[in-house]
């Protein structure tokens, strides 16, 4: 070939010099490990100067008492006090609502399940993430058929996820507003779901408010999950489906056999992120019912963070994070071979 | 890099303490005004009126429109001041959260910069509630207060004539409000006459700061119950250092009081002669919208709002001269009230000051305060009660001709008046906000039954003993 | 091969037939042949996930058109009909300047994050190395925190408040109060692991065999990575970008911290949207009409992100 | 129950039709090799035997029942794919254990079945291996054990032995045709190994450019090709052409003629014809008396040789000034060069005159321009042998 | 400038041994085919001399230099890769060019090449195709035009014509040839084609797992192997084997001896030997007429024939009681059967009791422990000939 061209590729390749080239057989010559670094610098440095460093910072003042008075943010340096103080309820008076259940000598052993922040976040993710998986599967499922107007339909189920926050708040909140939403009655006219169970004011009443928060939440994130998933589900090798079928695999089998082991990767990292997300929920319920009807961790942190008090805002946003890493190592410990990534 | 930060600012706002020049800068000097949009919506004529109330050429004045929602607010000059910024120079504050602002060393004490005669106006002749809520516990002057905003409870006047009532009644109710008793039995005779009519009364009782500042704040405070024992004494502070009295029988008596009106005579924890059964169960999740729109709507009789829902209701287009507005009803008289402040009409006092960032250059300053000077000419009180609604700081004004022409608002002056002297503020401190919630949430539980008026209190006074304590 | 075949249940026959035919023989023919079963039932559910994900658009509309005044004991429809809102809002809030800033912010984080995922999704997913997993949880572990865990010392390095030693010289932090910055380099730093473990999971799954093709004819690893690495797993990074893009449009606590809320220091939509509200009064009306607004250049986003960067990229489903 | 008919079956893609109304009859139980140059719709065929492939017109036929619109699963087939696509996420094990897995078969027997099939493609002991840490060759041969572990009525192999090497594949060739034997599958194959064709297949069915080109048993191909297409494309080296015409002598072309009377065959005296013959049917005149009925003898100058070890090649070029040899398309297709195929032993040289005659047993005819084929072999007198029986059966 | 050497290279994966200390000197110019069975350890060798898989040991160097750790794009290579591994998101135009691309080639020039290209591989008018769009072969031409547009030192190819037609094959051999004279590149290339590896290589290596069994011209390889694995992996169909002892006499197996000097080489009395004998070489006493140097006359029966066309291969059971003919390793290798290579004419039946003779100048012995060759050719006397030129050669 290209006979005409005395010169080999090395010669040609060798011949261009100059700064960036140098630079390039430079970055070439690095063993896969030196190459690994060199690659991650700047996702490191960014997310060093950008989150480590300040969480580094937090995290010296959770050991700081709170300082409600005077220009300076913290008080004296308290050590592990504020954890101490959270963990054993001793702070709970401080916050919107206690911090753990409280444990009481008559069955069901717990109390106030639904105003502790730890059970309320632990009900939202378990159940949120649960729906918006399922439900997210099998909207990516049909997002990958081939059908006229897919396109519309995928925006369709998209697009909920691009709603600001507010907004969402906002259209669920009066839905269920009485007098405004007609998904909410009287006691003389009920509404549908009123007969269902639904309290005539949902939004000022834990459990009910934290149901529909969920209902919301998995309206607008679902989309997330399907997003991702249908990426997976994109990305399959469309010939091994023709060996399964040759093979006498039905429609459930191959999703069984290939669809989902294949995507089962996208899907623990989708669920995973969903997961830290739902662990740190505030936003949908602070403009639905309000951190002190639905209190969420998150809820905690930002509203100590709102009243000055840093400290305890410190404290609670690292054992939140404590609580997640705790949820999510449940999640690499199961998965760590489907991951691979680990 | 630095360490935990927040403490460089210590040393200026001990700078916050020199006197401001006075005269009026002669360079060109441009104020941030961090305010809302309703501001901002209206600044061409507001700017207007700050000319014409004296402001000098050379100074402009830039508005910031801040969130309406006064926490977003809150949290932005949080950031800003604790910084130690420089802008902006002048910010709207909210008399609900003045005070920790206050407590934090991050306003220009006005006592001690600006001129007396300044100063002592404001002392003298504004609505006293207001300016109590714009003092440091020193008693210094920090904030200038912009305007103030209390309650009333405002009625339709075709309804109750329909069940017998007239002119002659409204006219007393302008000015001599109406107890409690009364007022359920009134309502409910209307609610009788008015079978299609929806609802009796719509308030305000969701989990929310209104509830802890101003709705339960009125209904307690109008049966002689207080958050910390004497209001007068006690109101601000010292944190720590006062007596927690929600468990008070007065206190207890106001929320057996909303449940009958909620739930009826036989709520097992019903107040003797209160009518039941005027308020729908909807109170529990209502805030201030949600609640005006059935009586803006013809649902409802009587209705308990600010000031801005009098120029919804009062509207040609919707009640006109129908809309009947007085103060708020009463527990008990003044007179019967165990503590002073306590008992009679009483209103939930809202509104907001303006207060002067200690970071900004002294040029900034002396420019600021020439715009507060403007600001506190009765002029520019006028002319911006005419422009945006913002009701005259100073109870005088509200007597004058041009405010009484005001359209719509200018008809119920007199009950703003009243409402206005008998002010109750929100026991503001840098505890408060944990306070608040706190109170709202048992509130709330003890108005929709979840809890014995007794065992809520009980229970809040608890919290509220270990907020107390902990600060 | 066969992909045209692989339409699921339309797996045979157009739909066509479908509409000509009456009920009844659809019924009988549905009996025979249980794939019409499936595709009835794939009909039922996309009907069933268009009604609840669009329903509260709908209703968005319906709060849209009536006015604000008229919006209590509201129904399937709206009362009145007030298309003018669309224009008010505008007049109200400057909005389309704050979609702007939004834009701007989002694709600039967009931009920054795919990049430095990229690389990081490259090494994690395709890259054996001491380190990686250690690496990994941390980066995970970043996501953990909420916002307000960073947010103190970050306020304080963006407007100037932090000294950064360089040697003999301190200098402070320079103030970028009211630009974008403050919320670029914090959205890019805190949705970034996301992107990074989607990158990983996609990148890792192409073939190693298509890489080796690409360095054999002289590509670098970088020049690989950009080439067909890339390219190939086209749908995960388009979902990272519009995820990335998205979750900036959405986010509210930098966005509302860093600047003081003016469009004009970058305040994004979020903040134009609070604009609307009064201290009481919620013209619901005007916010349901901004968000209507504020959606739509997403829908478009979507729509090019998902056809054209996908289907542009990968024509052909992946085969070594 | 294996039979599978082709009826008027046409796949077109949108600028391509890749199976152009493909006629085909296979019995139950037969072995057939498809065949035909790379492109000319082999797999496509397959495809739509598999049911992976929708045809755009015509029907298929398996076991009698018309399966044009079933589903694959449904078929009763079991193939072995081209591009090999292993599960990328399944292990060996899992990747053989597959279609039993999916039927529920229980435990023991999937295992029993996995390891015969391992042991057939010589996998034992890399049942947990990936298919990434495997090479070409094993991972094709684990495509094979997918397909032959299951017992289903037709195999479709698409090149299944494609990446292995010469004693691999003829111990696979062994075991597919036991395999054959035993279950008494129909098999559809896809090879362009020639070897691989002629010893396993029943019938071989001749492809080109989507036409059915001819079916028949190997050696019938490889003797009585149908056209021109078949008889260049069966046999390897391929059959030497040289165009000439019919005349009242029989065949004269530029160096050759062969003598037989023109009214035994269906072409008119003057038309354009082609004659044909194998490499190994020409013969240096040391080697010719051996032979039968050799024709006239052929002055040729040898260019190049080729020694393959069991024979050599030896190209002769017909006229002198022809000097290219190994240009394209060169060998054996040209008229004016000629291959022979010699023991390895012959004292042949290169750049040498030589005469060469044909065994005339073993010449072909074709219409050049429909390409069809007018006689296959003559017999020793210029008389044209009027049967069509192959020379080689009637030597037996 | 395409010197391409591996001094002591080995390959380790978890729990294999790809590669075995392998020393391979492969000059600039040189054409080589690495052979050996499936898995052995080809692909790795190549991948190991792309750069795209690091020896675990040992250094390779290119033109001289030191490359062992040198990134693929720096060592001047371009390889077609067994798997094919075509961009799929790229279309046949750009797949081809996408190595000029990357190399910044003005468009005309990428043009021009890419045209003669796909000229080369018979894909004109294909350019705009997606490679999902194409039949296998289509796409095994694709990945070789990708490979020979460009100009480097060295080309890796690794079975590149695995996928095509035997007529395509033979074109793309003479194309690959003609490139290779043209360029004078180095080009190292896998397959399990022996005809290919026999005609286009200059030097063949076999390989066995993973270590280097020979590397010497093919006919070497074909006429002296240089142990039992390379001659029975040379050679389709294999070279039959025999197991016997070494006597006084010569070779003594079962049924078969072969009298020579057993001085005359490297093994001493006594010890277990295996001779080795060509199905090719084997003769009926009818041919063996032409044969100047006959064995003893070996009396066997036929079992089965097989038609390949040009040549008909015979199984001959050497003792009765073997009856099992078409069983598995069969063919050719096992000592109690021999397969014969015969004319297609001539009038041999099954199972008919004959007698053959083995040609004595192309007789084999190993060591049968070792598997080391000790002869290659006894001379017409008993005396064994010491010389080791190829029979073939001193026909000459
Ligand atoms: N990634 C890997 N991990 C583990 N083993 C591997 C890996 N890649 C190859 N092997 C093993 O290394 C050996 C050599 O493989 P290689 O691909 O070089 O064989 P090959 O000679 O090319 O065979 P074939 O002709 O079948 O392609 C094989 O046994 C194979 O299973
Ligand atoms: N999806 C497709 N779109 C367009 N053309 C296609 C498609 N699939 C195959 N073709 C074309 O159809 C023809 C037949 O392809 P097929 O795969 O059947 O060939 P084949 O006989 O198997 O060839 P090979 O021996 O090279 O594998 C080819 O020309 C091919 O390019
Ligand atoms: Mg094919
Ligand atoms: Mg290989």
């Amino acid at each position: 070939m290209a006979t005409e061209q005395e010169s080999g590729d090395t010669v040609r390749e060798r011949t261009r010099t100059g700064p960036y080239i140098s630079f390039i057989r430079w970055m070439e010559s690095l063993t896969e490990t030196q190459f690994a670094y060199f690659l991650l610098t700047p996702a490191l440095l960014l997310l060093l100067v950008i989150a480590v460093y300040p969480l580094i910072q937090t995290f010296g003042y959770s050991l700081y008492a709170d300082q409600l008075t005077g220009t300076a943010r913290l008080g004296q340096f308290v050590g592990i006090e504020n954890y101490v103080a959270l963990f054993s309820g001793a702070r709970d008076f401080a916050l919107p609502s206690a911090f753990l259940p409280g444990l009481s000598s008559s069955f069901p052993f717990v109390t106030g399940i639904y105003s502790s922040a730890l059970m309320v976040t632990l009900v939202f993710t378990a159940f949120s993430v649960l729906f918006e998986t399922i439900i997210g599967f099998a909207q990516a499922l049909i997002l990958d058929q081939d059908f006229r107007g897919r396109r519309w339909v995928r925006v369709a189920i998209i697009i909920p996820w691009a709603v600001p926050i507010v907004i969402q708040g906002m259209i669920w909140f009066l839905m269920f507003q009485p007098n405004i939403g007609f998904l909410i009655g009287t006691q003389e006219n009920p509404a549908i779901l009123n007969t269902l169970g639904l309290s005539f004011t949902p939004l000022r009443n834990t459990s009910d408010s934290l149901f529909l928060i969920i209902v919301a939440d998995v309206w607008k994130t679902t989309a997330f999950m399907a997003l991702l998933i249908l990426a997976g589900l994109q990305s399959i090798d469309r010939s091994l489906y023709d060996v399964a079928r040759v093979a006498g695999a039905s429609k459930w089998q191959q999703f069984k056999m290939i669809t989902f082991p294949l995507i089962l990767p996208t899907v623990l990292v989708a669920m995973l992120f969903r997961t830290i997300a739902a662990m740190r929920v505030y936003g949908i319920i602070e403009t639905m019912a309000g951190c002190t009807t639905v209190p969420s961790l998150s809820c905690l942190v930002v509203t100590t963070f709102n009243n000055s008090m840093y400290g305890t805002s410190a404290t609670v946003a690292f054992v939140t994070a404590g609580l997640i890493g705790i949820v999510v190592s449940v999640y690499i410990v199961k998965f760590a071979d489907a991951e691979g990534g680990f | 890099i630095s360490g935990t930060g927040g403490d460089q600012t210590e040393t200026e706002a001990g700078g916050s303490q020199t006197p401001i020049n006075t005269e009026a800068p002669s360079e060109d000097v441009t104020v941030q005004w961090a305010a809302d949009t309703r501001v901002n919506n209206n600044r061409e004529a507001i700017f207007q009126s700050l000319r014409e109330a004296g402001l000098p050429d050379n100074i402009t004045v830039e508005v910031i429109a801040g969130s309406q929602v006064t926490n977003n607010r809150q949290n932005q000059y949080q950031q800003w001041l604790s910084s130690g910024r420089e802008q902006p120079t002048l910010l709207m504050m909210d008399s609900g959260w003045t005070i920790p602002f206050i407590a934090r060393n991050q306003l220009q004490n006005l006592s001690q910069t600006l001129p007396d005669s300044m100063t002592s106006r404001v002392e003298e002749n504004y609505f006293e509630a207001s300016v109590g809520t714009a003092k440091g516990a020193n008693g210094d002057l920090y904030g200038i207060p912009l305007f103030p905003d209390f309650p009333t409870m405002q009625y339709r006047k075709d309804l109750l004539r329909n069940a017998g009532y007239g002119d002659s009644d409204f006219e007393t109710w302008a000015t001599e409000s109406m107890s409690w008793v009364e007022f359920s039995k009134i309502t409910k005779e209307a609610m009788n006459a008015n079978p299609d009519t929806q609802y009796g009364y719509t308030f305000q009782a969701s989990v929310y700061e209104g509830l802890s500042c101003c709705d339960f704040n009125e209904f307690m405070t109008s049966y002689g119950g207080a958050f910390f024992g004497n209001p007068a004494e006690n109101l601000f502070g010292p944190v720590g250092d006062r007596p927690v009295t929600v468990d008070e029988q007065p206190v207890l008596d106001s929320i057996k009081m909303v449940r009958t009106l909620i739930n009826g005579e036989d709520d097992e924890h019903a107040l003797d002669g209160i009518t039941g059964n005027i308020a729908p169960e909807a109170v529990l999740q209502w805030t201030e919208e949600p609640s005006r729109k059935p009586f803006t709507g013809g649902d409802a009789i009587m209705h308990r709002n600010w000031p801005y829902s009098i120029n919804i209701n009062g509207a040609e287009d919707v009640f006109g001269e129908d809309l009947g507005v007085m103060p708020i009803p009463y527990g008990v008289t003044a007179e019967e009230a165990q503590y002073p402040m306590t008992g009679g009409p009483v209103a939930a006092l809202g509104g907001w000051h303006v207060t002067l960032n200690p970071n900004a250059s002294q040029l900034q300053k002396r420019a600021a305060l020439q715009v507060m000077k403007a600001m506190m000419t009765e002029q520019f009180k006028l002319d911006i009660f005419e422009i945006i609604g913002w009701i005259p700081p100073e109870p005088d004004l509200l007597d004058s001709d041009r405010a009484a022409e005001v359209p719509v608002i200018g008809r119920y002056l007199s009950q703003l008046k009243v409402a206005g002297e008998n002010a109750i503020p929100r026991p503001v401190t840098v505890v408060w906000p944990q306070q608040s919630s706190k109170i709202a949430t048992e509130v709330n539980a003890a108005y929709a039954r979840e809890k014995s008026p007794e065992q809520a209190m009980s229970d809040l006074k608890n919290t509220l003993e270990q907020i107390e304590q902990s600060a | 091969m066969a992909t045209q075949d692989q339409g699921g249940v339309f797996e045979e026959g157009g739909d066509a037939e479908i509409r000509k035919g009456p009920l009844e023989r659809w019924v009988s023919t549905v009996i025979k042949n249980p794939k019409r079963a499936y595709r009835a039932m794939f009909y039922v559910a996309t009907l069933f996930f268009l009604v609840t994900t669009l329903f509260p658009f709908y209703w968005l509309l319906v709060l849209a058109l009536t006015p604000n005044r008229l919006i209590r004991d509201m129904g399937l429809l709206p009362k009145g009909f007030n298309p003018e809102v669309f224009i008010t809002m505008f007049e109200r809030v400057p909005f389309h300047l704050f979609m702007f800033n939004s834009f701007v912010l989002g694709i600039a984080t967009t931009v920054i994050v795919l990049l430095l995922a990229s690389l990081a999704g490259y090494v994690f997913g395709r890259l054996r190395f001491p380190g990686r997993t250690a690496l990994m949880l941390g980066i995970l572990a970043i996501s953990y925190f909420p916002p307000a865990a960073f947010f103190l010392p970050l306020f304080e390095l963006f407007t100037g408040g932090t000294d950064i030693v360089l040697g003999p010289i301190t200098v402070s932090s320079p103030d970028l109060f009211n630009t974008p910055a403050p919320m670029v380099f914090p959205f890019s730093a805190l949705f970034m692991p996301l992107s990074i473990f989607i990158l990983t999971t996609f990148y890792g799954q192409i073939p190693d065999g298509l890489e080796d093709a690409a360095r054999v004819e002289g590509t670098t690893r970088l020049g690989a990575l950009f080439r067909v690495i890339i390219p190939l797993s086209a749908p995960g990074v388009a979902t990272a970008g519009v995820l990335t893009f998205i979750s900036v449009y959405n986010e509210f606590f930098f966005s509302f911290l860093m600047n003081n809320g003016e469009a004009s220091s970058w305040a994004p939509i979020v903040a134009g949207i609070l604009k609307y509200q009064g201290q009481f009064d919620t013209p619901y009306n005007l916010m349901a009409a901004a968000s209507i607004v504020g959606v739509l250049p997403v829908a478009i986003l979507v729509i090019i992100a998902q056809e054209r960067i996908v289907s542009g990229l990968t024509a052909g489903a992946l085969k070594e | 129950m294996g039979e599978v008919t082709l009826e008027d079956v046409t796949k077109r893609y949108e600028d391509v039709t890749a199976v152009d109304n493909m006629n085909l009859e296979i019995n139950d139980g037969e072995f057939v090799c498809l065949v035909g140059p790379s492109g000319c719709g082999k797999s496509t065929t397959m495809e739509m035997i598999a049911g992976l492939t929708m045809p755009t017109e015509g029907e298929v036929f398996i076991g009698g029942r018309e399966v044009t619109n079933l589903p694959p699963k449904d078929r009763g087939v079991a193939m072995v794919f081209q591009n090999i696509a292993l599960f990328p996420h399944m292990d060996v094990y899992d990747n053989i254990s597959f279609g039993l897995r999916l039927r529920k078969y229980d435990k023991e027997e999937i295992d029993r079945r996995v390891e015969r099939a391992s042991d057939i493609v010589q996998l034992e002991g890399m049942l947990d291996r990936m298919p990434d840490e495997m090479s070409g060759g094993q991972r094709q041969r684990v495509a094979i054990a997918r397909a032959i572990v299951r017992n289903p009525d037709v195999f479709l192999m698409d090149e299944p032995l494609a990446n292995l090497d010469a004693k691999l594949r003829v111990h696979m060739r062994t075991e597919l045709q036991r395999l054959h034997k035993e279950l008494d599958t129909t098999i559809i194959y896809v090879t362009h190994d020639q070897a691989e064709a002629m010893t396993m297949s029943d019938r071989i069915a001749v492809i080109d450019s989507g036409q059915l080109q001819q079916i028949d048993p190997p050696l019938t191909c490889y003797n009585e090709p149908a056209n021109l297409f078949v008889a260049g494309f069966i046999g390897s080296p391929a059959m030497n052409f040289a165009d000439g015409k019919l005349t009242e002598m029989g065949f004269v072309g530029d160096r050759i003629e062969v003598d037989f009377d023109p009214e035994t065959i269906s072409a008119s005296v003057g038309d354009d014809v082609t004659l044909g013959i194998r490499p190994e049917d020409v013969y240096t005149l040391d080697d010719a008396s051996s032979l039968a009925n050799p024709t006239k003898q052929v002055e040729v100058i040898t260019d190049v040789l080729e020694p393959m070890g069991d024979e050599i090649f030896v190209y002769l070029l017909l006229s002198e000034d022809a000097t290219v040899s190994l240009d394209e398309e060169a060998r054996g297709a040209m008229s004016d060069q000629l291959l022979m195929s010699v023991d390895p032993d012959s004292d042949i040289a290169e750049d040498k005159e030589v005469s060469v005659v044909l065994d005339r047993t073993k010449v072909h005819l074709f219409d050049t321009e429909t390409g069809e084929a007018l006689l296959h072999g003559l017999t020793a007198t210029a008389a044209a042998s009027t049967d069509s029986s192959t020379p080689a059966e009637s030597d037996d």
